[in-house]
């Protein structure tokens, strides 16, 4: 196994390199990912690499980045746009929900809305409001969209790249407090199919289920757990829509208790779908009901509070005491 | 209707005009053939009022007064071009080859489409009003980058030009030189809003203020409208960027067959109007310089006819789709959501289809 | 009682005509509204009486119509803004939920959002494309927002009154399938709190519940059901964000049993959302798992198969038949 | 900067310019209050990224370069006037009276406006760019409805100008002839994008296309910005309806202290434009034609430090909000999930507040 270690948006940066050497057709287009090579890098060096008709930096309008990708798509292209943050995906709001998921239908198939909308997703880094969203729900929901986001290194090189050759338009949500952080890229192989959940650690007790940003999170309460003589097992979703309900089901059989980790507000959120899915698929199983650890339904605070706003150890601890402690 | 802004190469009587800027370069056969485009689409739009009042259709969204506009637009296209229309584009339809029948399947609610765009050239109607400007502009953004000889056009109306996705496609047109042809039908109405309410000036000084050259064109005039367009699609095709192209007419009949327009505007105005109908205009023009025969004309209005028997009969015979076609292209690779729905409906016995 | 019968738009009507009676700052803005008195005629000779500054046809662009509300909003006035149809809010989407949904947050107060965004919802009008769908779960999803949805005219007459006098932003949802039938006002007081559910039809077996349209189609189905022996209670949640979970739960607490019924696909919806609630907070109450009759996972089809996405009247039978016989 | 189409009133050397359209009303002692302004703002914004830099706040956007076209149109204000600005209109915000640690509480991540918008007549801070034109349009309107003799001024950036919510704001401002004045700073860049990517063409054009009028000033030169929006919120004020003022300037500093211009831009154009300094160019006018005294100068230095260090202590002194307050004024009115969140937190011991 050809294995080398290199941070997220690192990871991303290369597996977009590989998606633009392996097929002509495919074009990255945002705002100042050329040049400048995006506010994160994740684009770092790649319009220099392959000029400025490929890795297009754009005007300033969200609705046109995916306007635009749509008319390049009926064209044939593959455009994969970049978001700057996740609160300003709005703006394309329109274009995403009523077009890019729609005009495959609308066209009796004869339209490929091949594209993926990368969007830096979730809180964690200190910014100021609209820069640290999980608009994710809102594309869940849609029907014509698939949603993915990747949790580490290895997963963000092949998602990414797995991403791009699929011929469904993708919102490829990137965890952006994880950009910077170190993981093994596995260079030889996809570690399973793009919506594939995958288990990334194993226990008996309660099934944890996450994504993003939330893995992490998600792997130190395990830990933390487990000292206190509480087996967890946590799931990685991976594909957020559509779900890969088989897997969670297989290990909510198992455990009999269920926990989800988000950070939008849990009002019909991604958790309510995996709850109301995996109470009816596993009813007789569970011997507590699903419980979210999800973002506080307010406006996403002011950072120098966000920690608490974001689900924490503690609580997802404190939601695990609750499903273990649920019959007595 | 003198107007200094407006290109004009035949008055409502059918006489020329010269124009500084465009003169006509069609011969009389090819004036001719765009006379007979717009009775036979003329044609085909009154049946398919007729059958939206029989029930046959849902709906229908009428072209009536909108007919040089669009066969004029129409027909200035070359083959590799590609539209985008809304979904009022009949007459360009037409022009692109896409069978009546395929037209009306919106219309009838048996598709959300109805034709093959790829195919056509013509892109699937769009009832988000502007979105298609902006697919227009990648589309364009494609040519380029093919280095090919072709031109993108998008079409939108007068309401429509207040929409921010038109206003953003401006902005990108412009940014990368777009080979684009925004072609706007000013009807003059959007419902029952006179589009006066959208701008106070002509609509094609919008395009100046984003740097490219916008032109008013008389939409009743299908020989101008024919240069005007003619001249943009050449410069999109060889670099010279986008233009806008403000056709300005009116919509004689109603917003469509849901619309109730005595509610809103006043019969004078419809009637000063319809004395302007493009499609006498051109015919007399025809009488006059062609000396085109009146059993010419019959024939045209004999074939358009024929069509319109054809198109009903057509439409009569477009049955409801199985339900279970909602899933078919829903998703272009296996989706588990689509299979699970595919089996719930067998399931019910609402459809007897297979997996 | 004084009460008087009337269709669901005149009941609209002649709400927001009381609205615009009793405060000088409210006003009507959006497409068509003034001279045509609306695609559907809810504002029908409004204008007339109101003026052209009060009741105000805009121009064609609806971020427009939000974002200007916006700021009439922060001068004092309140404005009603009609959507045309439901498959046209998203141009708006931005400034819905980055601006309306986040202002009274981000001014510390100092700003009322109040407004109303109506919104046609749902199908059953054999429309073409982007007339018939069901954007409520991502309004819901939205910290900062408050949905909700009338089923009957008074109702309809009730509740657009008491959203218009609300000082939080309100995205109110109007069953377009149901403007035309008839029903009893009563025009001494309101029938309940703008956020409380009713129980609609009392009922042992299941609780149904659902909103807006499809409230004529539970209520037919829980007829049908008791010929057939089995008592449905029908909930009309008419608050679809937040939710009246107490009225809910109640019910799910004495029946047992729990579906759903909406139009929008299943996926992120209001409906996970109840179920997950109700699976909490109902968890031994439960004899089966709560199952949602939902609009299919596809883009709204063409209406000549429009009846086949929607919920029937069949699907919902089948749904609690389904919960009726988990136990075996 | 020799541009026909630029309003001028001083050169970069700080000597008059006639212009046949404008003039200057300023006498000495309120070109001394605008140069006073501009020295302050300025030091406030170095201590700003001080702070940043210190770790003190999570983020800072400068001004520096643009402090003339800031205070030229803040000062242009009548008290009445409600301005609505972006992330980066700290001058504006001073000269609207808003406290300087007001000004910062977004910056220290602390909250997510800062200061009270109604108070101080100036909006809070909008980062998604664009939307707070519309916003500054519905609030004309409403001064419209009130037949008030006020004005709504909205702030936004060359990027900005791109989005499509702007130009509804145009479309709309044109349609009801809105009270309101678009105040676009040309700072060259948006980010690392140079404005030539969002219009080839100068950005005061658009305003044309519209049906306004547009103009260029020079945004490093306070007496023209001053007199240019001083002349557009007259008219706005009395029914002349919008205007579109493009200040062309530029933006010395990086984009915000997360930025890292150099590897976009070169430090030859930098050069150029500090050249043009704002500050440097009244205060050579002054000091020449108004006899200003070096110790008076000194004066303004000596405030502005004394401001930078109360602005200091004011930041340092704010500390991290009770995690409670997520909750207050999320909605105007009670909230299960708002009560159900409130209870959670203080049961899972995060905060001691009580409910
Ligand atoms: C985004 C959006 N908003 C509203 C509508 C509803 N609508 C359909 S057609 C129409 C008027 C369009 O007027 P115009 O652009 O002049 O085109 P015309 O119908 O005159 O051809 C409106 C408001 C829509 N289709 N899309
Ligand atoms: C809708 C939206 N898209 C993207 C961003 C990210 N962003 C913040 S500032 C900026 C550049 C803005 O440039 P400009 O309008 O010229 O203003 P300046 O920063 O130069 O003052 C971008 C892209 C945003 N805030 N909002
Ligand atoms: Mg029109
Ligand atoms: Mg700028």
């Amino acid at each position: 196994m050809a294995t080398t270690t290199m941070t997220m948006a690192k990871a991303l940066n290369e597996g977009l390199r590989k998606a633009l050497d392996a097929n002509p057709k495919v074009l990255l287009m945002g705002e100042d990912i050329g040049r400048l090579g995006g506010v994160f890098r994740i684009t770092d060096g790649l319009q220099k690499d392959f000029g400025e008709d490929r890795v297009i930096d754009s005007p300033l309008a969200e609705s046109a980045i995916v306007g635009t990708a749509v008319g390049l798509a009926i064209r044939g292209y593959r455009a994969v746009c970049e978001i700057q943050f996740d609160g300003f995906v709005y703006p394309a709001f329109d274009q995403i929900v009523s077009q890019v998921a729609k005009l495959h239908k609308r066209s009796d198939g004869a339209y490929k809305m091949a594209m993926v909308i990368r969007i830096p997703f979730q809180g964690g880094i200190g910014a100021i409001e609209h820069h640290s969203e999980s608009p994710e729900p809102y594309f869940a929901q849609t029907a014509g969209l698939r949603v993915v986001s990747c949790s580490t290194p290895n997963d963000a090189y092949w998602m990414i790249q797995q991403s791009v050759a699929h011929d469904d338009p993708i919102i490829f949500c990137e965890p952006k407090s994880r950009y910077w952080e170190k993981g093994e890229v596995d260079l030889e192989g996809p570690p399973s199919g793009l919506f594939d959940a995958v288990v990334r650690r194993e226990g008996t007790d309660v099934t944890l289920i996450g994504y993003g940003a939330s893995m992490k999170t998600a792997l130190r309460a395990a830990e933390t757990a487990q000292a206190e003589g509480v087996s967890i097992e946590v799931i990685d979703a991976r594909s957020i829509a559509p779900l890969d309900l088989g897997v969670m089901a297989k290990s909510v059989e198992k455990t009999g208790r269920l926990v989800i980790v988000q950070e939008s507000p849990h009002t019909a959120s991604v958790g309510s779908e995996i709850v109301a899915e995996l109470t009816q698929r596993c009813f007789y199983s569970l011997r507590a009901p699903g419980v979210r650890v999800s973002g506080y339904h307010v406006p996403y605070p002011p950072t120098r509070i966000e920690e608490d706003y974001r689900p924490t150890v503690d609580r997802i601890l404190d939601a695990v005491d609750r499903v273990m402690g649920f019959e007595s | 209707m003198i107007d200094e802004e407006l290109v004009q190469l035949l008055t409502p009587e059918g006489e020329r005009v010269q124009n500084a800027d465009y003169e006509s370069t069609l011969n009389g056969d090819e004036i001719f053939g765009l006379y007979r485009d717009m009775v036979i689409i003329r044609r085909l739009c009154n049946e398919s009022t007729s059958l939206q009042r029989q029930g046959q259709l849902a709906l229908w969204a009428p072209i009536q007064g909108q007919e040089a506009a669009q066969i004029g637009a129409g027909r200035a296209l070359a083959p590799m071009d590609f539209t985008f229309p809304t979904y009022r584009e009949h007459g360009i339809a037409w022009c692109r080859g896409v069978p009546p029948e395929n037209m009306l399947r919106l219309f009838r609610a048996v598709s959300n489409g109805g034709w093959d765009p790829q195919k056509y050239r013509h892109s699937v109607p769009t009832v988000v009003l502007g979105s298609q400007t902006l697919h227009a502009v990648g589309y364009a953004m494609g040519i380029q980058r093919d280095g090919a000889e072709e031109a993108a056009m998008a079409f939108f109306g007068d309401g429509a030009s207040s929409q921010g996705d038109v206003l953003e496609a401006f902005v990108w047109a412009a940014s990368f030189n777009a080979p684009v042809v925004f072609f706007c039908q000013n009807n003059q109405w959007g419902i029952s809003t006179p589009s006066s309410v959208q701008s106070k000036i002509p609509l094609y000084h919008r395009a100046h203020g984003f740097g490219f050259p916008g032109v008013r064109v008389d939409g009743n005039d299908v020989l101008a409208v024919y240069e005007v367009t003619k001249r943009a699609l050449d410069s999109a095709r060889v670099g010279g960027g986008p233009t806008l192209i403000e056709a300005y007419t009116y919509r004689i009949g109603a917003h469509t067959t849901s619309d109730d327009p005595t509610r809103y505007r006043i019969d004078a105005e419809v009637e000063v109007w319809k004395h302007r109908d493009p499609v006498e205009r051109v015919k007399a023009l025809l009488a006059r310089e062609y000396k085109v025969k009146n059993s010419d004309f019959d024939d045209v209005a004999a074939e358009a006819d024929a069509m319109a028997l054809q198109l009903r009969d057509d439409v009569l015979a477009m049955s409801r789709p199985d339900p279970l076609t909602m899933f078919d292209n829903a998703y272009a690779a296996p989706h588990p959501l689509i299979d699970e729905g595919r089996r719930d409906m067998i399931d019910l016995g609402i459809s007897e289809g297979s997996l």
